[in-house]
């Protein structure tokens, strides 16, 4: 196994509300690792999105607050890093793709400038404008016989622009502009949204769902990120929509060999495109293993659930109905392991303290007491 | 903490009482006025108006001279520690005409804002369950009434009904009802969506039954923070409109009307345009402190 | 084209509530009050019956009210509004054209005061939300709409006008739109009635300055509440839109906060205070009334003032209804700016 | 990043540089422009007289103005037949347009002979037809509200005319031809006119001298609606100071805002010093004050409720000195023949409600002059410019009688108006808890406080009477008056002639009295008494009715004589030639038309009032120079 290129130790995220302190993240540990696809899975409410926005340092503060543990990107702990050295890292190196394409984009500002503002921050333009002035120059090279006199100058102007290659000198706002719209139109071509140069002149509105969405991966792959946080892509989509998405992502992946953190409720999608599963509950990762794994042998009682809730034929249907009760409020956690008032192989030391996560078998880990006796 | 589930859990087997009901209401209300409390301006607010409402009540025993003492051979005094805020033209002293002047004023504010609320309410709930026409009339009504702003349309009522204080507190009703009514419609509209969808409410519930058990708990709130600013602007607009000549009565001692006298001595005298001026300024300042933390407080976005 | 259509639709949709203002103007006029008071002048206050009956058949003023609303409404359209007794005589619209102008100026020219300051305000203590400068911006905003209007300006006058006279220092004009004696020297020939824009155009420099220094006073005891009502609009949709999706979505981007504000929170935040802005403007032109007594500032509400302490109904009831009108164009000329700034309603 | 970072910033720096110049020049044309009139380093513009006043100008049309702001502009462009002696105090009729004049031995024939020298402002002649036509014009027009019916009455012809129902709102033919029959005023020729009257009557000539005989241009009149029998003429109204004789003419009138008078250059006697007056209409008496004090303004009207913001307050209060608070400001109190205010109580009038005539009874109009506290309405009401009210006729006219009035006069006292009220309750005049509401007019200080005065008084006296004091705008007020909807109201009166005549039956004649009529009384005898007197050529016979009529007056207490007041004339020290008469609607403008003057001075003009105070202080050495010298 290659190391993990974002690790998470111990991850607390509270929300101070005036109705009482929300425990939405007590204590997470969670490896991704270089070019894997790592889907977290869990019902909506426990704690999935807050783990994504933890990530990228972009928890509301007031209410929320990460209180405790550390994300370790490249061997550096993101939690104490400045806000702006966050800014070169967010949308740069670590993306995010949300969950509903109609809320997040900004209704008043064209695809194209929101795509391209992308670009612009993280990406040093100057260079693509000295390769474009390259192209120019060869391509009238080529148009040119053998022996001209311009020839010989052109040839030294390459040369000169070769040079300026890697330190290039400012360039015209003009320029830049240019520059960054190519770039757009690449991207956007790169997710396959059609007709790109008349979108990037549009209004979210004026797109439908999937483009919208196409829109977004677009703005989150612009600068081939090293980790690409998707938060439940495809929810708000329809079916058929979802299949090229998905397809998008994991073609995509393969592209730019970018590692993708997979949030979803629907284990369909998680079977489709991931190579490992983590199970949340409550604030608390449960369960994680390979997806072959989880789904030939799930351990955690509520992992089990889940699977069973899943219909062979058909996958998009609200799972958690068979699962008695409902998830708890989290200012009030039930004590010990979260899971226990509704879970069927309920122990006296359940509603004691909280089980450890341990390994059980080689990358399958759990938290729960049914297993620590059988060692 | 398991307990807490426990208690839950048996509150919502037992049979449903008004409070049971309404009991997300009630610790809403609760935890508002913590948070009341907790919000330095409300308390400011509170304070002030506290000031006032006493001023208006103890008024007699407060004030060292009556409403209408003049002083005839003490005119245009500067502030003094006999006339703290010194005399006006008819040497009446303007510290005791203050305090006076602040029943007459929050009378008036509070019979405008009452009377609004009752008529605007009943005609926005009647039109809010009638719907259709009645409904369509009533909006095209207050579309004109809103069609003006307040002053100018008191102003223009008053004119036509005769200059005198009684006709400007009708004016003033006049004016201020159609918001209320637009906001409880609104409320009832609201609840009637709610009772469509949760069919078991609506079987057999009665409209007077809903509205006394589902619209008034939840239109009580917005309705408060309205008033409350309202009483602020009612304050504001009567003394405006008896500044430009409706209103009381030569001598009275009324707010704007002590401003306007005040006027023609402004360089001499400045204190007698003065602190009624300060007056109207603090009383409608504390109910908009109020209002408005009322409103940050109990908008559930801006809870969060 | 698109943008055509709605101007015209939202023209027809002012129509039936025209109807209803003309609806209350009658009611206030002719029920409530007495209507041939409307058409007597000053001097006519004993009238002799031959006049009374003219006036009385001109007006069909004995037959049933829906055919005197009928013939009300004939004569507003044809333009006779009446007679204004306050303004010596002279037919209710002359008087409005003659005193509109000089309020439109300064409601605008407040307006424009109460915009630039209070948004950047309002932004400041969104930004800043419960650190002191909100407090700070808060208490002034609602130190602001409870200020009585009359009031404020009579301070003003007393201290930057009386004061500083008194001391023989440079002071603030108190009252007037312009210098009597500057307005001899180089008289300012009237295009608009809006006096700064006239003295613009017509190079009149002299009195462009004077005309400002007249504004000064009165445009900030007027703009001074609105401000207020700006700052706390601006404060609250910026709030929210800073909660919106959009924003996160654009935080994740790496945009610095700078960049997440201005452009992509505040063009969201303008829409809902624009709107607002329409509504104020109605409010602008009711402080308007007790600036300009305070001022004696010779626009319509001065004149309307002075018409009620003499009981005109006639130039109250013309009052009302230009008021009614700028309102309601000023509320389209808003939804307009609306469409301009948001993408979405152009489709609408 | 940096490219977005630097965009805004650079953004930024423009617009903070655009607002701080805004902000700069602003402020600094503000100052400037507003420093302006106080720093003007000599007597600002020695050739405009501007007075700064209150009340706007009704009508321009001297056939139907009655009101002083108009008159104020009458008595500088318009002219009369005859006209009071100038310049000086005296009441004596002097020639004018006409140079001279005859009366029949029998008192009925006045036969005036035009001064050929006389023109009007556009150089054409003055002749004995405009005469004609200009008095024809006002009887014809017979505004029921105007001068005509109380000035014109005795002229042949006019009485019926003016008196008839049916003139006023509609053109009458046949009245008008009776009138024009009778021939009241005849045209001898070109250069003389006959007045012919009813019967004799002593102060004819005095009528004559009214801006309502003024001599208006007919071509010019003709050329703009000419004479409308019964109506007023809406060109006039606008237009009526420019087509006269006058020293000066009409240039500019805004209602609301000022009128401007420029000198006539074709005037045919000695013309005015002044080239322009700006008459400005500044309502609130602080800034009028202030204009004074800066040069803004020569002269301002003072209503005696602020007397002590230009003089000081023990000096004339004690001992009746002027001592002016300020350096540059000259104040004078002048005895005038104006007779206000006073309380009229309507002996008609009738409770709604109760249905009680208090006013019919006498002890209760004793009552109510008794608990008028006389002297402090004079001292602090009015501040002591005026004296106790003397009934109808003021001191200095012919019949007054000092003791007479001295020994009729109420004086302030509870005791009797307690004792008089509760008589009058006895009577039956009225029960407990009846209400008297007191009107006054929309503006008035004086007014409003008098009523409060008398207001705390009768309160005060526990009789079960509730006063309430309303405000009412003038011709509202005036309409209400006449309707004798009022219990009890102001009532004053200025001169239009200087005689008794014009006074006494206003107050007295139940039959033609403006005021009797209103309240409600009439005795047969005193109307007889009265006029008797109008004709009565002997001073001797004539006082000794005037001294019934007075004494008849004051015993029926129908009136409560409020005040006679001082004339307050304010002005800056460098105005001369300043001068009174008790005849003038304009004190402070009229004499311009006889020599009033600016003196050319040099020093500052702006008074400074109270101490400095130190920032000020250091601020004005910074900033006034400097434009002190741009200025100059």
């Amino acid at each position: 196994m290659p190391e993990p290129i974002l690790q998470i130790r111990n991850l607390k995220t509270y929300f101070y509300t005036y109705a009482g302190v929300v425990r939405a993240l007590e204590g997470i540990d969670l490896d991704i690792y270089q070019g894997e696809t790592l889907g977290l899975v869990g019902e909506t409410g426990c704690g999935k999105s807050v783990t994504s926005l933890s990530i990228m340092r972009l928890v509301a503060d007031p209410p929320g607050r990460i209180v405790d543990g550390q994300i370790i990107y490249k061997g550096e702990d993101l939690l104490k890093k400045s806000e702006a050295q966050m800014q070169q890292i967010r949308g740069n190196k670590i993306t995010m793709v949300f969950q509903d394409p109609m809320t997040f984009l900004n209704p008043v500002i064209t695809i194209g400038d929101q795509v391209s503002e992308v670009i612009a921050i993280h990406e040093n333009l100057a260079r693509d404008v000295v390769r474009s002035k390259i192209d120019e120059c060869e391509e009238t090279i080529k148009q040119l016989d053998s022996n001209s006199p311009d020839r010989e100058r052109l040839m030294n102007r390459v040369k000169e622009l070769e040079a300026l290659k890697d330190n290039p000198p400012k360039y015209s706002r003009r320029e830049m502009k240019k520059a960054t719209l190519r770039r757009t139109i690449e991207v956007l071509k790169l997710v396959q949204m059609p007709s790109p140069e008349k979108v990037v002149k549009q209004y979210p509105h004026e797109l439908s769902g999937g483009m919208r969405q196409r829109a977004i991966i677009a703005m989150a792959l612009s600068c081939s990120p090293d980790l690409l946080i998707a938060d439940e892509p495809t929810t708000s989509l329809d079916v058929t929509i979802q299949a090229q998405i998905l397809a998008l992502l994991s073609e995509l992946k393969k592209k730019i060999g970018s590692s993708i953190l997979i949030i979803t409720h629907d284990m369909g999608i998680v079977a489709e495109i991931c190579d490992r599963v983590s199970v949340m509950y409550a604030g608390n990762i449960i369960e994680t293993a390979e997806t072959k794994a989880l789904f030939k042998n799930p351990l955690h009682p509520y992992t089990q659930g889940l699977l069973k809730a899943i219909p062979k034929l058909h996958r998009d249907v609200e799972e958690l109905e068979i699962i008695p009760g409902s998830v708890p409020n989290l200012i009030y956690p039930p004590s010990g392991c979260r899971f226990h008032p509704r879970c069927p192989f309920r122990m006296d030391i359940c509603d004691k303290e909280n089980p450890p996560f341990i390994e059980r078998e080689r990358g399958h880990s759990v938290a729960c007491y049914l297993y620590q006796e059988k060692k | 903490m398991t307990q807490m589930g426990q208690v839950k859990t048996s509150v919502e087997r037992k049979s449903k009482s008004w409070f049971d009901e309404h009991a997300p209401q009630i610790r809403e209300l609760k935890f508002t006025l913590y948070l009341l409390r907790q919000s330095p301006i409300v308390v400011a607010g509170f304070i002030l108006v506290a000031l006032f409402i006493g001023m208006a009540i103890f008024a007699p025993w407060i004030a060292p001279h009556g409403p209408e003492e003049r002083f005839w051979n003490l005119p245009q005094q500067p502030p003094s520690w006999r006339f703290p805020f010194g005399t006006d033209t008819t040497g009446g002293d303007i510290y005791s005409r203050i305090i006076w002047g602040s029943r007459l004023d929050l009378t008036i504010a509070l019979t405008v804002v009452a009377s609004a609320i009752l008529i605007g309410s009943v005609l926005g709930a009647i039109s809010g369950f009638m719907g259709r026409a009645f409904d369509e009339a009533l909006m095209r009504v207050t579309d004109v009434f809103l069609a003006f702003p307040a002053l100018i349309l008191a102003m223009a009522v008053a004119a036509a009904l005769g200059r005198n204080l009684t006709n400007l507190t009708i004016a003033l009703m006049v004016v201020w009802w159609p918001t209320y009514a637009r906001l409880v419609r609104g409320q009832v509209l609201a609840e009637k969506e709610r009772l469509y969808v949760d069919a078991a409410r609506a079987v057999g519930a009665s409209p007077a039954r809903i509205i006394f058990r589902h619209v008034l708990p939840n239109s009580i709130f917005p309705v408060i923070v309205q008033a409350t600013l309202d009483l602020g602007g009612v304050i504001l607009t009567a003394a405006g409109l008896s500044f430009i000549g409706f209103g009381a009565g030569a001598g009275v001692a009324e707010w704007g009307l002590m401003i306007a006298d005040g006027r023609s001595y402004l360089f001499q005298s400045p204190w007698i345009a003065c602190f009624p001026g300060l007056a109207i300024l603090l009383s409608s300042l504390g109910l908009n402190l109020i209002g408005d933390g009322l409103r940050d407080v109990l908008d559930p976005r801006l809870r969060r | 084209m698109k943008l055509r259509h709605y101007v015209i639709r939202r023209l027809f949709l002012l129509i039936p509530v025209l109807i209803g203002v003309s609806m209350l103007t009658f009611t206030l006029s002719h029920v409530i009050g007495d209507p041939i008071a409307a058409y007597i002048t000053s001097q006519d206050l004993r009238l002799s019956d031959l006049q009374m009956q003219k006036i009385v058949t001109a007006h069909h003023l004995n037959d049933p009210l829906y055919s005197q609303y009928y013939y009300y409404v004939m004569d507003l359209l044809r333009g006779d509004w009446g007679i204004s007794r306050t303004d010596s005589d002279r037919p209710v619209l002359v008087s409005i054209q003659n005193y509109f102008p000089a309020t439109a100026e300064l409601a605008l020219v407040s307006m424009f005061f109460a915009l630039i300051v209070g948004i950047p305000i309002g932004i400041i203590s969104a930004v800043r939300k419960d650190k002191p400068a909100d407090h700070a911006t808060r208490v002034f905003s609602l130190v602001g709409v409870s200020t009585p209007v009359f009031w404020l300006a009579l301070i003003l006058q007393y201290v930057f006008y009386y004061q500083f006279k008194v001391h023989n220092l440079p002071n603030l004009p108190a009252s007037g739109r312009v210098n009597q004696f500057l307005w001899l020297d180089h008289p300012l020939h009237v295009i608009t009635g809006i006096y700064s824009i006239d003295s613009l155009i017509t190079g009149n420099f002299s009195i462009f300055f004077d005309v400002l220094v007249h504004l000064i006073l009165p445009a900030f005891a007027l703009s001074y509440v609105f401000m207020a009502v700006f700052v706390r609009m601006m404060r609250s949709s910026m709030l929210e839109v800073m909660r919106q999706d959009y924003i996160t979505l654009a935080r994740s981007k790496g945009l610095s906060e700078r960049v997440v504000i201005y452009r992509h929170a505040l063009r969201n935040a303008m829409i809902p205070t624009v709107t607002v802005a329409g509504l104020a403007f109605g409010g602008l032109l009711a402080g308007a009334v007790l600036t300009e007594t305070v001022f004696s500032w010779p626009g319509v509400g001065r004149w309307s003032t002075s018409a009620i302490v003499r009981d005109d109904i006639a130039s109250i009831m013309g009052f009302m209804l230009i008021i009614a009108i700028v309102y309601m164009l000023a509320n389209l000329i808003v939804d307009l700016l609306y469409a301009w700034i948001d993408p979405r309603i152009r489709l609408g | 990043m940096k490219m977005s970072e630097k965009k805004t910033s650079n953004k930024k720096a423009i617009a903070a540089i655009v607002v701080i110049l805004i902000v700069v020049v602003g402020g600094l044309a503000g100052y400037y422009y507003a420093y302006l009139p106080s720093s003007r380093p000599m007597v600002p513009n020695p050739d405009t007289y501007v007075f700064s006043t209150f009340g706007d100008v009704d009508k321009m049309d001297p056939s139907v103005m009655y009101d002083t702001a108009s008159g104020e502009v009458a008595e500088l462009t318009l002219e009369t037949l005859v006209y009071y002696k100038m310049p000086g105090s005296t009441t004596e009729i002097g020639p004018k347009l006409a140079k001279s004049w005859d009366m029949s031995p029998d008192g009925t024939v006045y036969t005036f002979h035009l001064d050929p020298a006389a023109k009007f402002n556009d150089g054409s002649p003055i002749t004995a037809d405009d005469v004609k036509y200009s008095i024809d014009r006002t009887i014809l027009i017979g505004d029921p509200d105007g001068p005509a019916p109380t000035l014109h009455m005795h002229i042949k012809g006019a009485a019926d005319y003016l008196l008839c129902e049916t003139c006023w709102g509609a053109t009458n033919d046949t009245m008008v031809q009776a009138y024009l029959n009778a021939g009241g005023v005849k045209v001898i020729d070109p250069q003389t006119v006959q007045i012919t009257l009813d019967a004799p009557y002593a102060p004819f000539l005095a009528t004559m001298a009214f801006t309502s005989a003024s001599v208006v241009n007919k071509k010019i009149v003709e050329a703009n609606g000419g004479v409308k029998p019964g109506f007023r003429n809406d060109w006039m109204n606008q237009h009526g100071t420019e087509v006269g004789s006058g020293p000066y003419k009409l240039t500019e009138w805004t209602p609301k805002t000022r009128v401007v008078l420029d000198r006539n250059d074709n005037y045919w006697g000695t013309p005015a010093k002044f080239k322009r007056i700006i008459i400005n209409e500044v309502d609130e008496v602080g800034t009028r004050e202030l204009a004074l004090f800066s040069g803004d303004a020569d002269t301002i009207t003072l209503p005696a409720t602020n007397l002590f913001d230009v003089i000081q307050k023990d000096a004339w209060l004690n001992n009746r000195q002027i001592v002016p608070v300020k350096p540059g400001i000259t104040v004078s109190l002048d005895p005038t023949y104006t007779v206000s205010p006073n309380f009229g109580m309507n002996t008609k009038w009738k409770d709604p409600v109760t249905g009680a005539v208090p006013f019919g009874n006498k002890d209760f109009r004793y009552g109510f002059s008794y608990a008028f506290d006389y002297t402090t309405f004079i001292n602090t009401v009015i501040n002591g410019a005026g004296i106790q009210g003397v009934g109808p006729i003021p001191p200095g006219m012919f019949g007054y009688n000092e003791q007479l009035v001295k020994s009729l006069q109420f004086s302030f006292s509870p005791d009797k108006a307690k004792q008089y009220f509760l008589n009058a309750k006895a009577a039956g005049a009225y029960a407990d808890g009846q209400v008297i509401t007191l009107y006054y007019n929309t503006g008035n200080e004086a007014r409003r406080r008098g009523c409060l005065l008398l207001k705390d008084a009768i309160e005060g006296l526990g009789v079960g009477l509730t006063i309430q004091v309303q405000e009412l705008d003038w011709p509202t007020f005036l309409a209400k008056q006449r309707a004798k909807e009022l219990p009890i109201f102001f009532i004053g009166w200025a001169p239009d002639f200087a005689d008794p005549d014009d006074y006494v039956p206003v107050f007295a004649n139940g039959q033609t009295g403006t005021f009797a009529r209103r309240q409600g009384f009439d005795d047969p005898t005193i109307d007889q008494k009265l006029s008797q007197a109008s004709i009565e050529s002997d001073p001797a016979k004539r006082q000794a009715l005037y001294n019934d009529i007075e004494t008849w007056l004051f015993q029926q207490a129908y009136t409560i004589w409020g005040a006679v007041p001082l004339n307050i004339q304010v002005s800056r020290d460098w105005v001369k030639g300043w001068f009174f008469n008790p005849m003038f609607s304009g004190p402070n403008t009229s004499p311009a038309a006889y020599g009033m003057y600016k003196e050319e001075r040099t020093d500052q003009v702006a008074i400074t009032v109270g101490p400095l105070p130190a920032f000020i202080a250091t601020v004005a050495t910074l900033v006034v120079p400097n434009y002190a010298r741009k200025s100059a």
